[in-house]
């Protein structure tokens, strides 16, 4: 709480470091940029201070472990609301990741809420518009979901993505208190994957039946599903379905 | 057959003003009730008609038409109260409407 | 025996049977006006031109199954488009389609009460459908068609009650011969009362844009959606029917029945070749071309706007021409 | 003395089920309508009938496969759902599209907003009851339909472009008939408008529902007219052109209220704006390739990226990760502007009027194919 | 004698339909009952020949009255019996007593007055300029009963304003 006036003083200290022209000409809110969210591929150095990077382990043939998350090269420079989000709330991100013009942070589900009401609310970021959340699953991985915010700000017209790894159990808080747009995508999050989102005012099936059982995006669900199965062998089908049913005790 | 008369239309008349009798004292819809006062309410309009009819004067039928309009009043308030009152206590039995108020 | 028996009821099975044609024609007319309007051809494929069309259309209705909802009302549910369609068949009793005798089934002195009051039943058969049916949509619809009927029931009898005064009878024949003494159209006169009876026509027969009973966008069909069959082209006939009694209704009070324009001036006697009904029909037909056009165009309007309609402009304005009608009256 | 209410009254508030078989939820949208009396007291949104499950199904198909899917999502907008992924393929695998082929992607991108513009502005005015506006526009969406025929030989689902470029190079003389095609379009517009735009009903039916400010329509995560309707200048072309949409010269219209008027407005406007953006692509259609250099085996390297497009519904945002390993994605997301879209409905619905909710779901212009995916 | 046919037929119609209005279970049905039993009073209303009371007994009992009650009943939803649930207090027998206490009166007064039934002189009938049974209603009642005319204009109005406060919701 009290690092949140210092990170509007980091976003002033340095005004020619960061990419003010971009932020400056889409603060108008009437002529768009015709850039590519904050990325600013063009210009030279003068990158701040970066955090070291963690070592990327090399994936395994047989199973991918997770993204390649790449470092942003070290002669590119970084949008000011990471600038100003490093020095708000330095604790709270594992690693920023860059990758065909998107900048990607990565922070643990304890700092989500954090960052995100101060990517939302400072005025450097202003992330007022949540474009999606969705995850991607990998299962050797122990925390085997990325779950992914992409947020854009219409009023400085950046984007950004925020990326959070997260066990099969281990909370994630609903972000629908910060972004009401939320509410159906984290619903479908749960529903494709099941991730334990926490706080959700509504969350239920909302793509799948009620009575669903298992979470289709995951890599462990089969493609097919059980209605290939009810369609082949529907004795099978019941013998299975009511062997979920008795699991289902909650 | 006799040729019929005042007298019939006036027996038909009492006859209907029972039946409506009979249902205003023995139902407790009071939707029911309502409707039962309208065919006492007709039992006397026969009357009138038929007398009118007799004595040649319309006055009789003058009178009618008021009773009809008193008709339409009555639905329009009575109705207008049922609702009322089955929006507060959702019922229409009158052996629960012995409040003045709610 | 014949005069009192025979006749009448010979007119009466011609009358029936005339309006049952005219509704299936009217439904092709429809068909093929609004395509025209929309840029499309309509029914080509029976007929010439799609013309049996209107024959084959019954058939099918008359084949297809019937069917009656499981949790329905049963008696209600078969009763209830017949409570639609009667009064929509007996109305025709009084109008007269020409100035003989033979054109009218019988001339009461209360004709035009005696439409507006049993028209007032026709609503009966709307709202047992909604009732009967034990289903949520039609429910509503009925609910709707219900209060809309009622109030553009008062605002249109109001309005004719101006007519009245114009005429100073409450016969149909008795009011086209007034308009042929006055030597105009009543429309000359009452132009107010006649907008105001055709948009309350509109309304009290389910017609685009007042539409909201049926509307199958919102209500999936409105009172007959779970109607088929037989039953359903009952409804069917009974709103088409009600279509042309409108229409015969203004024809009569305000376009001069059968009559030729300015059947005074004798300049225009050469149109007298022309017979009566012609001249009736010709009216009839203009005034059907004129509510489906209107149906092709207008978007429909919303319960509540239709209510404000009825009630705070309508019933006012036809309360006004009352008033002034009767001033009027009183100066001349 | 006794207040204890009986039970044989049903007084709760009316629930009806407003779908998935309704005419007017465009497709198989169910809504859950609390009613009271005829006004709607909350709604539950329903959906999920059409679910292919396209993403599941997409990271199991190569790279070049799965445009064929993402014709399946928008099924009314086709080509824009292929230029979506095309692109989004492209940006991960950082290829080179030749000029030409990102002109004649723009002229299909827009064609197919002018087309499914048409569906929105029939259906949207059959739902309020103007049946004549269903066949005018959808007279207009023929000619469309003709023209991609002509191009790809498919009507509804285009399988149109390819990563890289386009599978084909467009006919000869399309371009002319395109242009006629302007022509006839632009003169269709008033016609609707006539219809429409000042008539007493429509604008009864129209003004002042469904009025959503535009906080609210950025916190909902809205998108395309339904943002612009409440005065928010956001349009992808604009702000993250992509194809060939820095080159043209066109405007964004806004609405002022965020009413459904204005959401019509913009709509109708969109149809003159894409008409003013193929005229100037064919003006300047270049000469040369349409096809990139692309490898044979589409393979990106591991990395993820998310890509959005104006698609005629709203930002149409694809998420794709590639374990630079396989020759499918490993991950492959669709954002939905139909289904973030939807998600308006509720706060739009409640304390309207039952008629309303049909103007509603038209106004917010879903398809249900892309919903559910 | 067609009029003694007609009489019975519609005596027994109209006391038939009574009694139905009076036990039928269903609510909507007792109200079809009552439409069609002053249906049957409006024919009655033409033998007698009131031609004008028929209309207006067709077109306010069973085009308006009526059809509130029918929409009030579809208000309130009625599921069942509104008997269902019985009160101790009140009994049927007692009712049908008193109803019968009544058609005895009724009987007796009938009785005892039925001997003077022919021959009533015409009560100076007043002369109206008018004829036809609608004519001249509405001269009697714009002259003679004008003042109770606008009373039950009044009255309906009242009873207007009334129900329009009744029925608003918020009070």
């Amino acid at each position: 709480m009290a690092d949140e006036p210092k990170s509007d003083d980091a976003a002033t200290d340095k005004p020619p470091s960061a990419d003010t022209p971009a932020g400056a000409s889409a603060a108008d809110g009437v002529k768009p940029v015709p850039a590519t969210g904050g990325q600013e591929t063009g210009k030279p150095a003068a990158a701040p201070a970066k955090p070291k990077p963690k070592p990327k382990p090399k994936a395994p043939p047989e199973a991918p472990k997770g993204p390649s998350d790449p470092l942003p090269p070290d002669d590119l420079e970084q949008p000011a609301f990471l600038v100003s989000l490093r020095q708000a709330l330095p604790a709270a991100i594992e690693q920023v990741s860059y990758w065909v013009g998107d900048w990607t942070v990565i922070v643990p589900p304890t700092a989500l809420i954090d960052v995100l009401n101060f990517l939302k609310d400072a005025e450097e970021a202003s992330f007022d518009y949540c474009a999606d959340i969705t995850a991607s699953d990998w299962p050797p991985r122990e925390k085997r979901f990325d779950v992914i915010y992409c947020l854009y700000s219409t009023r400085r017209r950046h984007r950004v993505r925020v990326k959070v790894r997260a066990g099969e159990n281990e909370p994630v808080p609903s972000v629908t208190g910060i972004w009401p747009a939320a509410n159906w995508l984290e619903r479908e999050l749960w529903d494709m994957f099941g991730v334990n989102l926490t706080g959700h005012p509504d969350l239920r099936r909302i793509l799948m039946p009620e009575g669903w059982q298992g979470h289709p995006q995951r890599k462990d669900y089969p493609l097919e599903g059980p209605g290939e199965l009810l369609l082949e062998s529907p004795m099978e089908w019941l013998r299975l379905r009511n062997l979920s049913d008795e699991t289902e005790i909650e | 057959m006799m040729e019929i008369t005042t007298v019939h239309y006036t027996v038909l008349s009492a006859a209907l003003f029972s039946i409506g009798v009979i249902g205003v004292l023995v139902r407790r819809n009071i939707i029911i009730i309502f409707m039962a006062i309208e065919l006492m309410l007709n039992a006397v309009n026969i009357n009138l008609v038929a007398h009118a009819h007799r004595l040649e004067n319309l006055v009789g039928e003058v009178f009618v038409v008021f009773v009809i309009a008193v008709a339409a009043a009555e639905a329009a308030v009575g109705l207008g109260i049922i609702l009322a009152f089955f929006r507060n206590k959702e019922t229409v039995n009158i052996d629960e409407m012995n409040v003045m108020r709610w | 025996m014949i005069d009192t028996i025979v006749i009448p009821l010979l007119k009466i099975a011609v009358l029936v049977n005339g309006v049952l044609v005219a509704v299936t024609f009217t439904v092709l007319m429809e068909r093929k006006v609004i395509a025209w309007a929309q840029s499309r051809l309509g029914p080509m494929r029976v007929g010439p031109y799609g013309i049996l069309q209107a024959i084959v259309d019954p058939i099918k209705l008359i084949l297809k199954e019937d069917i009656t909802p499981a949790k329905a009302d049963k008696w209600m549910f078969t009763l209830a488009p017949i409570l639609s369609l009667v009064p929509a068949l007996v109305v025709f009793a009084v109008v007269p389609f020409g100035g003989d005798e033979l054109f009218y089934v019988t001339d009461i002195n209360v004709g035009l009460l005696f439409i507006i009051a049993v028209t007032s039943i026709g609503v009966y058969g709307i709202i047992l459908a909604g009732w009967a049916s034990n289903s949520k949509y039609p429910l509503l619809a009925s609910l709707r068609a219900s209060a809309q009927l009622i109030s553009y029931e008062i605002a249109v009898t109001m309005t004719l009650v101006s007519v009245i005064l114009t005429a100073g009878t409450l016969s149909m024949i008795g009011i086209v011969e007034a308009q042929q003494e006055a030597g105009f159209w009543f429309f000359f006169v009452q132009p107010v009362a006649f907008v105001l009876v055709l948009i309350g026509g509109l309304a009290e027969t389910n017609r685009a844009p007042f539409d909201m009973p049926e509307a199958e966008q919102e209500l999936t069909g409105g009172f007959h959606t779970e109607y088929s069959g037989m039953r359903f082209s009952m409804f069917f006939l009974a709103e088409y029917a009600n279509m042309l009694v409108i229409s015969a209704v203004v024809v009569v009070l305000f376009w001069g029945g059968w009559l030729r324009p300015f059947p005074n001036v004798a300049a225009l006697s050469f149109l007298d070749f022309i017979p009566s009904w012609v001249w009736f029909f010709g009216k009839m037909f203009g005034f059907l071309y004129l509510f489906i056009w209107i149906r092709a165009t207008l978007p429909r309007y919303r319960y509540d706007q239709l209510m404000r309609l009825g009630w705070k402009i309508l019933i006012p304005i036809a309360i006004g021409n009352i008033v002034v009608t009767a001033v009027v009256k009183v100066l001349l | 003395m006794t207040t204890a209410p009986s039970p044989m009254f049903d007084t709760d508030e009316l629930v009806i089920n407003m779908g998935p078989q309704h005419p007017s939820t465009h497709g198989v949208l169910r809504l859950v309508l609390k009613l009271d009396g005829e006004k709607v007291k909350d709604v539950d949104v329903v959906m999920g009938y059409v679910h292919r499950g396209i993403e599941k199904l997409s990271e199991n198909r190569d790279w070049t496969q799965i445009i064929l899917l993402t014709d399946r999502m928008d099924y009314v907008a086709a080509a824009t759902n292929n230029l979506g992924y095309c692109e989004t393929v492209e940006k991960l695998m950082e290829i080179e599209v030749p000029r030409r082929a990102r002109y004649i992607r723009t002229i299909l991108a827009e064609l197919q907003r002018i087309a499914s513009h048409c569906l929105w502005l029939g259906t949207h005015a059959m739902d309020i009851g103007a049946m004549t506006v269903f066949l005018y526009a959808f007279r207009e969406r023929e000619l469309i339909l003709d023209l991609f025929e002509e191009y790809c030989g498919a009507r509804l689902t285009y399988n149109s472009m390819r990563v890289g470029g386009l599978p084909l190079d467009i006919p000869t003389g399309w371009d002319e008939k395109v242009r006629a095609f302007c022509d006839v379009m632009e003169a269709k517009v008033p016609e609707y408008e006539e219809l429409l735009t000042n008539n007493r009903i429509w604008l009864e039916r129209t003004r002042g529902i469904g009025v959503i400010s535009a906080e609210d329509a950025i916190g909902l995560g809205l998108c395309g007219p339904p943002l612009r309707g409440s005065a928010v200048y956001r349009d992808v072309r604009k702000d993250e052109p992509y194809a060939a949409y820095d080159e043209f010269d066109f405007e964004v219209p806004l609405g002022t209220r965020g009413d459904t008027y204005d959401r019509y407005l913009i709509r109708l406007e969109e149809f003159r704006q894409s008409i003013r953006i193929i005229r100037q692509a064919l003006d300047g259609l270049p000469e040369g390739p349409v096809m990139g250099k692309v490898p044979r085996l589409l393979k990106p390297k591991a990395g993820e990226t998310y890509h959005a497009i104006e698609s005629p519904k709203g930002e149409l945002g694809y998420f794709i990760v590639s374990d630079g390993r396989a020759t499918n994605p490993y991950r492959f997301r669709v954002r939905p502007p139909s289904f973030c879209n939807l998600q308006g409905l509720r706060p739009l619905v409640i304390g309207h009027l039952v008629a309303d909710v049909v103007a509603l779901i038209g106004t917010i212009d879903v398809v249900l194919g892309e919903v559910d995916r | 004698m067609a009029e003694t046919i007609g009489f019975y037929t519609l005596s027994v119609l109209i006391l038939g339909l009574a009694v139905l209005v009076v036990t039928a279970k269903n609510t909507v049905h007792s109200i079809l009952f009552l439409v069609m039993n002053f249906l049957c009073v409006a024919v009655l209303y033409v033998v007698l020949q009131a031609e004008f009371l028929a209309v207006i007994q067709v077109l306010v009992y069973a085009g308006g009255i009526v059809v509130l009650y029918l929409i009030v009943v579809m208000l309130v939803n009625l599921k069942g019996e509104a008997e269902a649930h019985q009160d101790p207090r009140r009994l049927s027998v007692i009712g049908l007593a008193l109803a019968g206490a009544v058609l005895l009166e009724l009987a007796g007064i009938l009785v005892y007055s039925s001997g003077s039934d022919a021959a009533v002189p015409s009560s100076e009938a007043v002369a109206s300029p008018v004829q036809g049974n609608v004519e001249e209603l509405g001269w009697l009642l714009y002259t003679d009963y004008l003042i109770p005319f606008e009373v039950a204009s009044v009255l309906l109005l009242v009873a207007m304003i009334g129900a329009i406060l009744l029925a608003r919701r918020e009070v």
